[in-house]
């Protein structure tokens, strides 16, 4: 397939579609709207089957392969919050802890994205390494710690507890038990639970992604024309310098084309979850609208509709 | 009935630090509180709304707590000093209680 | 199968009984509750599945057949009104704007009877064309219309905006974009979702229906004996009319048995969504309470447990 | 600590008409309000209770803003006009706040 | 505008009982309530929180009802009556209504 | 298989791992957690599942050996409280109705509990009569009595209201209700419900224990260090003496060992939904925080851990 293909094959799949009429709704200010309970219960399930999934496959997988990979997801969660940092200080007039905190939601991830990736990979052909869970887990919290360097805070008295708070985070908890257990029981295990955590999961997916769409829908109309232009512009720049990062760390430890799409779907997303809490308890005083603004409304539907197909057709042309 | 007069501190504070708030009130030895969700509103810092969102960083929680009037600065003081640059109001309003000591400040609770 | 087996058969389905359950839990004051995040959520996974599953059989549809269906849908719903309204004035003493506002939700439908009769259908090996879901989205709103007119209300400085509002009704949105998404994507977008949207459908179907019962008859816990008899009466003639109708034109315009017995539904049913919203919005002397119980009391539970298989029969026994 | 006299405004309104509420306070510059879920409650349109609803036409919201007591007249009369013939209440009661240039009229917002 | 006294009584409530105190308020002839969810808390009895609970036992609501002053004395007596072995804590403040009427006590309701 | 066997396989298994990962989360105070609506959504879909197949296997049950069964669950029921009073009171300082608070608990079972063995059951090809949803469902009420008796409460006016509020208790309500559609549509209900009912139970049960993992380990966080260590020990206590009187009465009443062990898992569990709804009616002194303590964050970890397995292995190495 090439990149045409790929990115119309993904765009008159289900779950873009779904995701697409959510944003359409959310614009004609329609009261179409899925309950809060029911979306993070539905978040809660991604997780936990994404990440089971990703432990069954470890049986698979070398482990100095997933080292290398965890390494590298590592080394871009730290890395690429300077690269954000520094282009929005030459192309916007930011506060600094804004820019430092926009940082930290570009080093990292999306789980959301991440689990969309996922799918539209295995839908074509191109499943990846079970590790890909670990890197992804992996990825949440480096640079968040690069964003409050960047902010030129030091972690103080409340640094402990802070480092705890994002370890422990709730979506990263599940993801890396869900991924041991899943590596734990194995096939045998998948077998008892395949057809809720497997058979189930892409039409659960629509229903997610119609209500990401309603949200992100509804968050670019009440910031529409607020947002300085150069910062909007950022929501685009940085998945593609990410995704290229990704890439340029896949070839040379050795990825699958599948699993070199996810990293640089990793590097490419930006954090709507973990990073924005932190944000609010480390650095209460950078706007969070600004952020999630660019992360839900501009970067996540770039990478769903475009990036994706895109990050897999690049992989496929350069390792498949 | 016989009533004596508290104050109801009211404040609505953003989801991610109300475990901070939380603490304060524990260390201060307030008699007790309740936490009700809000499902959208406005402010300075914008419109929000819950439906479908599971981020909790837009996510507002009322709390509000029946303390003793000498309590009133101390605790105005201390939620202050934690809360002064988060995203949230504090109100203080009157009213009777029939069982006083139900309201009166304990030790450091569990 | 004669209409006694089928009514037989359709008394003895888990959703049947599970509706019954609810009922009578709520009748002996059980406290046996669903959540309202999940109910909602209910309503719409169901309305996605069936708009998406409609979508994907219109391959097999000839336009012309929908597009008759479609117009004979608007011209029930535009015109049941008056029907309505001109029996409840001769019969009742209710107020001109209470008899307008029952009249408008009768024309329109409820899309969870609509769901229900598409399950029984299938159950019974009468399937109904895929337009069937066009219809019902096309039948929701011209009734509201009516209504207005017989409230003597003009449409106003508020009018724009409540066009608008009903047109972007969630339900009517959810319902008419996952049609498109399944005619778009067709089998192969099916073959992406049916262990959702397919094979768990009639299970979630059953606790759906479960909570209907209980929202049911704590309303008819509430108000019996506070109706006046001859408005009760009104919420089982109107089926039967609407039924009539129904098949009155899906014989001219050549639906087939299913098709048709769906049409019969549709004009059977009363809305229990989107007209009491717009009737608060457009009519707000109208008391509320009166048209909830009609429709969700009365012409619900008669059309779920007595009408959907009546209008089967009627239906295979006029076009079989 | 130094506190100013507020009015807290909580409305009980029916939800199909919220957004309506909204835009008045919108446009009558309030400078923010809260909106809360009820789950139940009894007036003289009869009982409610949300349990297993699907539809929104007997869902109440919770809605309060504190205001400036000299916006106060404007502010009812504005509500008024607009909920006269819904569902729901009115009250007003007396609060303290601290940040007094918190609870000002703004121009109207975003 | 116009306004009248009335008594805003808040009762903070263990869920399995609330169903005793809506028959209390309904036998009083109050003229309306709204009871809204509360989501965590602490009191004499503890703390407690509801995310992922499947119990109602240690569940809290929040219900509030504006009543008129001169019934206050004797809804609370029978409020006392019915709660005094329960969890949960009772207050009362003033607030001001524009339509007097809506507020009066009703003959039994339904 | 042997006893440790069973327990190795039931320990390593996704549902249990579950369990253990929500009860780690909890302790190390991440701040994952389920919503309160979705949670209460799957323990109604679990009811409903376990109860709607325990009546399709009625068809191949003998009803006297139902009948038995029935009696001997309401026997249990009864006659466990007085053993839990009788040891609370002689081994700590608790007030006689806190005393009997905790022993209703005792007498009375929990549902899930009942689920997860079932389930454990069949994943162990030892599966029960169809009957033993209808045991439990008999063995909800009794023990409230027996406790009530031992508080030295007399039931005085509010006696007719209690006895119908807790005979309604909507668990109870939905058990019976749902066993009996399930023996009234038999294999033709099962073949229309079975992918929703059937196929993902297992799944949904993985994110139900983990949800009530996080739940016990909160509970158990909070209360750790205030309750008596006497008191703690009871909640061990129980679950042993319960499964020994459970397989004394399975084997003359002719149990088989999927039935039995499931007998004594009822028996050696303690309630944690109907029980304390219905004390806070009838003992309001008796103190809450105790009896949750006990029953989700003791006895429900023992038995869901340890307790099941070894009931199985026992009732197979007795009856097998
Ligand atoms: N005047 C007000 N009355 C009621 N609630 C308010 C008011 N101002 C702010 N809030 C609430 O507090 C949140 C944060 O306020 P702010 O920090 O001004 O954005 C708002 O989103 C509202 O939910
Ligand atoms: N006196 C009251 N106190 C508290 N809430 C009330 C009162 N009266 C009405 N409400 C609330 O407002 C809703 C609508 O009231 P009504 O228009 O009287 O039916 C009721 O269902 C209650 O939720
Ligand atoms: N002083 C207080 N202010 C606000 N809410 C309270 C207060 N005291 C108790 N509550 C609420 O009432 C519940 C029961 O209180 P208690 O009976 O003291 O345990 C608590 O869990 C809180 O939700
Ligand atoms: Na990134
Ligand atoms: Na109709
Ligand atoms: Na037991």
């Amino acid at each position: 397939m090439d990149l045409f293909d790929l990115a119309a094959a993904n765009l008159v799949s289900p779950p873009i579609l779904f995701f697409l009429l959510g944003l359409i709704a959310a614009l004609v200010r329609s009261d179409l709207a899925i309950p809060e309970a029911v979306a993070k219960a539905i978040s809660i399930y991604l997780v936990m089957a994404i990440g089971f999934k990703g432990g069954v496959e470890m049986a698979a997988s070398p482990l100095v392969a997933a080292a290398l990979a965890i390494a590298a997801g590592i080394l871009l969660s730290a890395a690429m919050p300077f690269i954000s940092f520094g282009a929005l200080r030459a192309t916007s007039r930011l506060p600094r802890v804004d820019a430092a905190s926009i940082a930290a939601h570009y080093g990292s991830i999306s789980i959301v994205t991440f689990i969309a990736a996922s799918d539209a990979g295995a839908a074509m052909g191109l499943a990846a390494a079970g590790f890909m869970v670990a890197v992804a887990a992996a990825m949440e919290a480096p640079a968040i710690f690069s964003g409050l360097a960047l902010a030129g805070r030091r972690e103080g008295e409340g640094g402990g507890t802070m480092i705890r708070e994002i370890a422990f985070n709730g979506s990263i908890v599940l993801l890396v038990g869900a991924f041991a257990i899943g590596w734990a029981t194995g096939e045998r295990g998948m077998a008892m639970v395949e057809p809720f955590f497997g058979d189930i999961f892409r039409g659960v997916l629509c229903l997610f992604l119609l209500d990401m769409g309603l949200v992100a829908g509804r968050g670019l109309r009440r910031s529409a024309g607020k947002l300085d232009w150069r910062v909007l512009v950022h929501g685009l720049h940085m998945p593609l310098i990410g995704a290229a990062l990704g890439l340029g760390l896949a070839i040379p430890i050795g990825l699958d084309p599948g699993s070199a799409a996810l990293l640089m779907t990793l590097a490419a997303s930006a954090s709507y979850i973990a990073v924005p809490a932190a944000m609010r308890l480390a650095l209460p005083e950078a706007d969070p609208s600004v952020s999630l603004t660019l992360s839900l409304g501009i970067t996540f539907p770039f990478n769903l509709v475009l990036g994706i197909p895109l990050y897999f057709a690049a992989a496929q042309w350069a390792l498949g | 009935m016989q009533t004596t007069l508290k104050k109801r501190l009211e404040i609505v504070i953003e989801a991610p630090v109300i475990d901070r708030l939380r603490r304060v009130l524990d260390d201060k030895g307030v008699s007790g509180y309740t936490i009700i969700p809000a499902v959208a509103g406005r402010g300075r810092h914008g419109r929000w709304n819950r439906e479908g969102e599971i981020s909790d960083t837009s996510r507002m929680l009322v709390l509000f707590a029946i303390i003793d009037p000498s309590e009133l600065d101390d605790m105005l003081a201390a939620v202050y000093a934690v809360l002064s640059r988060q995203i949230g109001i504090v109100s203080v309003s009157d009213v009777q209680v029939v069982r006083d000591e139900h309201f009166r400040r304990t030790g450091k609770p569990a």
